[in-house]
C-alpha cells in the first residue's frame, strides 16, 4: 500500500470526511501560500495541477488556470521547486495530463513528484487499459496512480478500477469535464458501485461547486475533491485569506 | 514461406498502428469508444451496412468521383499524372466520405445526435450535409478565429441546421475545436455520436476514418486500371490529421508504389514533431521540450493540426510511407499552376501535394513517373484568401 | 397511320422550333454560324468526338451526375421526389456540360480562343475552365454591376488563366454582356469562337447547346429506371435562357411525363414576355411597348435576363412544357427547406424550381407524384447574398 | 426601282462621290437642325438612327447615343413627327433594328417611314436569310431594303445580296462594328466583289473616321457612310455649326 492510501485510510479511521481542494501549479506567484491557507482551514489532502496546453477533461475555468499558468513558464520541475518552500503536512497528489509526464519520462517523473512529496498523481486521459507503463513507474516510487471511475463505467470495469487504484478512487460525480455542471449527480452511485469489492478511500469530485453540495456527496461518501470553485476565486484575483475562507466554509459544512 | 507483410491493415486489439494509437481517453468516454468499435465492427461485416453505404455515397455524395489525366500539367513536368477528383464530391471534398459512415453508424447506435470539431470549415459542413439528410441534431465546434476567418462556412453549417460554437479557448482554432468536442462528447455520449474529422482520435477513430476513406483508393486503383497503368509510381497526398492520404494510401499499401504524404511545413509532425499523447491518441505531434502542444501555422486551415494520425506515424516510422513538407511560399504558385493547366483550382491543402510534385519533377519524381494526385478537395472555400494574399503581394 | 409528333427534334432548316429562333445576326457572322452549324453536324455524327466528348464529361466534369431520392423533403412534401444532381458536376453546375463540347467543338474547327458571356460568373467560370484544359485563350464579357457584385468569380476566371472585361454599357448586366461578346465576335470571329452559355443566340446555338446539354435528360431517364421510375408524372426545372431545363426536358419530351419550367418572375419571358427579336433569336422577350428590351430583375444573377431560349417559347407556345413564375420572396425560404431536410444547398436558381414544387405541392402537383427535379447547381456561389439578406430581414 | 436607288444613282451618274452622315434620331432637341446643317454642308443622303436599347451592331459611341435617346422618350414616331418639321431634300434612310420595326408592325413600319419621306432602312441584324418579311413589308411602301456585305461574306452570298439589296449595298469596310476601328479596310475589296455582279450604288461604311480615309474609301466606291466620329461630336455638346464644319471637312476631302 502506498504512502497515499495509508494517510486516507488514517483520516477516514477517524471518521473524518476528506477534503481535497485543487491548486492550479504555478498560477500565481503566491501559490504555495494559498495552498498552506487551504491545509491551515481543514484541508486533508491537496491537488497539485501541472499545467498542460490542451486539458482535454477541464472545463473553462480550469482551462484558462492551465494556460494562465502556462504563460509564466510553469514546468512540472518548477512546481516541484516551489514545493519545497511549502511548509504543510498533508498529501499531495499531482493532477496532469499523460504527455506532461511522457514527455519528461515515466520513471523521472515519477521519482521527481515523490521527491518533492507528491505521493499521488491524477492523469485523467488515462483509462485503464493504457495506464500500465505509468503504474509500472509509479511502482518504482511511492506514487499512488489514482484511477477515476465514471458514472458511465460499467460494474465489470468499475471492479477493475477500484482494484487497481491506488491511493484513493477517483469517483466522478458526473458525465462533465470539471466546472462544467454543479451537484452531487451520481456520486452517490459511482460510490456504492466501487463500494461493492473495494474499500479503498473514495472521493467524488466533478462539480462539487458549494459547501453544501460537498456536505451532500461527503455523506455518500469518504470525501470530496473541490476544483473549479476555488481556482475561480484565485483567478479572480483572491489570495490566501479568500482561499481560507472557502475551504472553512466547504470543513464546517462536511464537518455538520 | 513466411507470409508477406501486410500494410493498413487493422490495428491490435489496443487499437495500435505498431507503437501509435491507442485510447487516451476519460474513462467515461471508455464505453462509448467501446460501443463504438463494436457497432463499426458489427457493420462493417454486414453487407446491408456496406451497401447503404456505399448506396449512399453513389446517390448521393457523387461517388465513383473520376480520375482525371492531367495531360497538360503532366506535359509541362515530365510525368505521367492521374488525378483523383475527390473535389467532385458533395460539399467539395473527401470529407463527405467518412461522414456518410460515421452518420449511418449514428442511426445504427441508437443516437440522434452528432458533434464534430472543425478548422476551416470542411468537415463542419460536412458533418452538417450527412446529419440533415438523415435528420440528426448536429452541434460543430469551431475555434473563434476560424469562425470569423471562415464566416461563410458557419453560415453555410447554419443553413444545414446546425449549431456553430464558436471556442473560445486555447489558441482558439482547430486543436482547442478538437478539446471542446471531447468536451461536449464527456458530457453527452449517451446520445451524441462525436464524428472525428480525420484518421485521428483514440481507437477505433484513426481505424473506422481509414476503413471510411479507403474507397478513395479502391476506387483508383480500379480507375487507374481502365488507363492501363496497374501500378503507379507515386501516390501523393496532403496531411493533414491525414484520412485523405490515408484513404488513397490503402488501396495501394500493398503494391510496389511509392507511398507520399505533404505536410504544411507549418504543422509537420512528421517532419518536426515527436511521440506524444493528445486527443486520444499516442502520435508524432509538434511540441516544446515540456510537452506541451505547439499551434500549427499553415496558410490552409484544413493542414493547420500540430498532430498526424497515428498510422501514418506508424507508416512513416517502418518506412512505408515517406512524408516531406511545403512551406506556405510555394503554395499559391502550385495553385495558379494547376488551375491554369488543367481548369481545376484546388483546395489550399491540395496545393500543398501539387507544390511538392512541381518541386520535385525530375528530382525525387523522376521523369516519366506515373504519378496518382489525391485532389482531396476544391479551392472555392480558399478563392478570397488567394486573392487577399495576391493583393497584398502586388 | 400517322407517325406520332415528336418533341424536341432537330430545328427547321432556317433554325425555327416553329415560330421560334432563327438566325437574327449581322452579315459578317453569318459565315461563322454557318461553319459552326456544318462542325456541329458534322462533329455529332462523328463517333469518334461523341467519344470524346462524353470521355471528357466522365473523366473530368464527374459525369454522370448521380440521381439522389429527396425522402425527407418528399416526405414532408407529400411527393416522391427525386434530384438529378447537376450541382455535383465540376465547377458546380450544368454549365460544364455545354462548355466541354463547344471548346471541344472550337479545337475540332482550328479556332485558338473562345469568348463568353456571363451574369452571374458560372458560365464564365465554366468556360475559363474548359479553356483551360485544352489550352485556349479565353474572355468573358461580364457586366460591370456583376462583375462587383461577384468579384469572386472574376477572381475565379482571372486564377484559370482567362480575362474577364467588365462591360460598362447600357444596364451593365448579363443582356449588356451578352451584346459585348457579340461585338467581339464580329470583330474576331475568324480565330474566335462565341460559347454562349444557355439555349439563346442565333441558330445553331439553342440547337448546340441543347444537345450538349441533353445528356441530363438522358442520364436521368436510365437513372429513374434503376429506381422503378419509368417515366416521371413531372420534370421540373429552372429557367434563365433555359440549358438546364432543354437538358432534362430532351429527355422525356417524348413521353407523358408533364414538363415544368420555372422562371423568376422579374425575368419571366413567358409570362409576361411577348414575341421579338434579341441577341440572335426571335423568341418571347420582356419588353415595352416599343419594343425596347426591359431589364430582367431577380435575386438570382442566373435568371436576370429578359429572354428564354427559342425552343421553350416554342414548348410553351405548343403546350408541351408550362412555364410558371417564383417571386424572390419564396426563393430563401426553399434554399433552407432543401438544406435542411436533404443537406444540399442548392443554387439560387434552383431554389426556384423548389419553391414552386413547395407551392404546389398538393395542388397543381398532386399528393404522391413522382417528380423529377433538376439540380442545377449548388449553393456556395450565392450563400454570402443570402446571408445578407437574412440578416438584413432580421 | 425604289425612289431612294434613283435618287443615289442620279448623284452618282454626275461623278460625285455620296456622303452619307448618320445622326441617332431624338438624340437632342435640335437634331433636325443637325441634320439641316449636314445637307447644307453637302450631305447627299442622312441615316437616322432610330434608338434600340440593345444596339448589337454599334460600338461605345453609337451605343450612348441610342440610350440617351432613349431617355428622351424617343420612338419610331416621334422621330417622325419630329422630320415632319425637316426642310432638306435629300433621301432619308433609316436604320435600326429589326424589334423595333418588329414591335411595331412591319408593314405599318414601312408604311410609316415612306410617310415621313424616309425611303430606306438599313436593319443591321437581319442577314438575307431573315429579311424576307421586311423586304415583303419594304415593297409595300417606297422603302428601299439595304443589306449589308461583310468582308467575311463569301462570293456567292454577296452575289445574292447585291442582286436583292435596294437603294444601295452597304460595304462594311471592316470586322467590326460601328466606330470600332478606323480606316477603309476592307472596303475596297468589298465594293470590288459587289461589282462583280451588280453596278447598285456600293458605299463603304464603319470605320470611316476622318475625312482622309472618307477620300480614300471613296476613290473605290460610290462613297460612304460617316457614324460615329459625327455622333460624337454631337454627344460632346457640338450643334449645328460643328456639324456643318466637320461635314465640309469630308465633303472637301472626298470632292478634292
Ligand atoms: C480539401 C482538404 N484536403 C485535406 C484536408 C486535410 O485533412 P486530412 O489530412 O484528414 O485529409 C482537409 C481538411 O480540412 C481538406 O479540406
Ligand atoms: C445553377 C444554375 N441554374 C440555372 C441557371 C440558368 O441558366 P439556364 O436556364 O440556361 O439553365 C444558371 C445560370 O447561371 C445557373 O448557374
Amino acid at each position: 500500500m502506498k504512502s497515499l492510501e495509508r494517510d486516507l485510510r488514517a483520516v477516514r479511521a477517524t471518521g473524518r470526511k476528506l477534503l481535497v481542494p485543487y491548486f492550479m501549479g504555478g498560477l500565481t506567484n503566491d501559490w504555495i501560500e494559498h495552498v498552506e491557507a487551504a491545509v491551515l482551514a481543514g484541508a486533508d489532502a491537496v491537488e497539485i495541477g501541472i499545467p498542460f496546453s490542451d486539458p482535454m477533461m477541464d472545463g473553462p475555468v480550469i482551462q484558462e488556470a492551465d494556460l494562465r499558468s502556462l504563460t509564466f513558464g510553469t514546468t512540472l520541475d518548477s512546481i516541484c521547486d516551489d514545493l519545497s518552500r511549502l511548509d504543510a503536512a498533508v498529501p499531495l497528489i499531482a493532477m496532469t495530463y499523460y504527455n506532461i509526464v511522457l514527455h519528461y519520462g515515466l520513471e523521472r517523473a515519477a521519482g521527481k513528484l515523490a521527491d518533492s512529496d507528491i505521493h499521488g498523481a491524477i492523469i485523467p486521459d488515462l483509462p485503464l487499459e493504457e495506464t500500465g507503463p505509468w503504474i509500472a513507474a509509479c511502482d518504482g516510487a511511492d506514487v499512488a496512480s489514482v484511477l477515476l471511475v465514471a458514472p458511465s463505467t460499467p460494474p465489470e470495469r468499475v471492479d477493475q478500477l477500484a482494484a487497481r487504484t491506488q491511493g484513493f478512487a477517483y469517483a466522478s460525480a458526473r458525465m462533465a469535464v470539471t466546472g462544467q455542471s454543479a451537484g452531487g449527480g451520481d456520486g452517490e452511485r459511482v460510490v456504492a458501485s466501487i463500494r461493492r469489492t473495494s474499500d479503498v478511500p473514495a472521493l467524488i469530485g466533478i462539480g462539487i461547486a458549494t459547501p453544501n453540495q460537498a456536505k451532500e456527496a461527503a455523506e455518500v461518501s469518504d470525501g470530496v475533491i473541490v476544483g473549479s470553485a476555488l481556482v475561480q476565486v484565485i483567478l479572480d484575483g483572491g489570495g490566501s485569506s479568500e482561499v481560507e475562507a472557502l475551504i472553512m466554509g466547504f470543513r464546517s459544512a462536511i464537518d455538520s | 514461406m513466411s507470409d508477406p507483410v501486410l500494410y493498413m491493415e487493422e490495428p491490435d486489439e489496443r487499437g495500435r498502428f505498431g507503437e501509435f494509437g491507442g485510447r487516451f481517453v476519460p474513462e467515461a468516454l471508455i464505453p462509448a469508444c467501446l460501443e463504438l468499435e463494436a457497432a463499426f465492427i458489427d457493420a462493417w461485416s454486414d453487407a446491408a451496412f456496406i451497401e447503404e453505404y456505399r448506396t449512399v455515397l453513389r446517390e448521393f455524395a457523387g461517388r465513383p468521383t473520376p480520375v482525371t489525366p492531367l495531360l497538360r500539367l503532366g506535359e509541362h513536368l515530365g510525368l505521367r499524372i492521374f488525378a483523383k477528383r475527390e473535389d467532385l464530391a458533395h460539399t467539395g471534398s473527401h470529407k463527405i466520405n467518412n461522414v456518410i459512415g460515421q452518420t449511418l453508424l449514428t442511426k445504427r447506435m441508437g443516437k440522434r445526435r452528432v458533434i464534430a470539431e472543425t478548422g476551416a470549415g470542411q468537415h463542419g459542413v460536412a458533418t452538417a450535409t450527412a446529419a440533415a439528410r438523415l435528420g440528426l441534431e448536429c452541434t460543430v465546434f469551431m475555434g473563434e478565429v476560424d469562425t470569423e476567418r471562415q464566416i461563410l462556412n458557419v453560415f453555410r453549417m447554419e443553413l444545414l441546421g446546425s449549431r456553430v460554437v464558436p471556442v473560445t479557448s486555447g489558441s482558439r482554432t482547430l486543436k482547442d475545436a478538437v478539446n471542446e468536442a471531447m468536451r461536449d462528447w464527456v458530457t453527452c455520449v449517451a446520445d451524441t455520436h462525436y464524428c472525428i474529422g480525420s484518421v485521428m482520435g483514440p481507437h477505433p477513430f484513426p481505424w473506422i476514418v481509414r476503413e471510411f476513406q479507403s474507397i478513395i483508393g479502391q476506387e483508383a486503383s480500379r480507375q487507374l486500371a481502365d488507363f492501363g497503368v496497374d501500378v503507379p509510381d507515386v501516390v501523393i497526398a496532403c496531411v493533414g490529421g491525414g484520412s485523405n492520404a490515408a484513404g488513397i494510401f490503402a488501396g495501394f499499401a500493398n503494391t510496389s508504389s511509392r507511398l507520399v504524404g505533404i505536410e504544411a511545413a507549418g504543422g509537420s509532425a512528421v517532419g518536426n514533431g515527436s511521440p506524444g499523447v493528445l486527443h486520444g491518441m499516442r502520435s508524432l505531434l509538434m511540441q516544446d521540450e515540456f510537452g506541451q502542444i505547439e499551434e500549427a501555422h499553415s496558410i490552409s486551415a484544413g493542414l493547420d493540426y500540430p498532430g498526424i494520425g497515428p498510422e501514418h506515424a506508424h507508416l512513416a516510422q517502418i518506412r512505408r510511407a515517406e512524408y516531406y513538407a511545403i512551406g506556405d511560399e510555394d503554395v499559391i504558385g502550385a495553385l495558379r499552376l494547376l488551375s491554369e493547366k488543367e481548369g481545376i483550382i484546388p483546395a489550399l491543402e491540395t496545393a500543398h501535394a501539387v507544390a511538392w510534385m512541381i518541386r520535385e519533377a525530375g528530382g525525387a519524381l523522376p521523369t516519366g513517373s506515373t504519378v496518382l494526385l489525391n485532389l482531396s478537395g476544391r479551392g472555392d472555400k480558399d478563392v478570397a484568401q488567394v486573392q487577399a494574399i495576391l493583393h497584398a503581394e502586388s
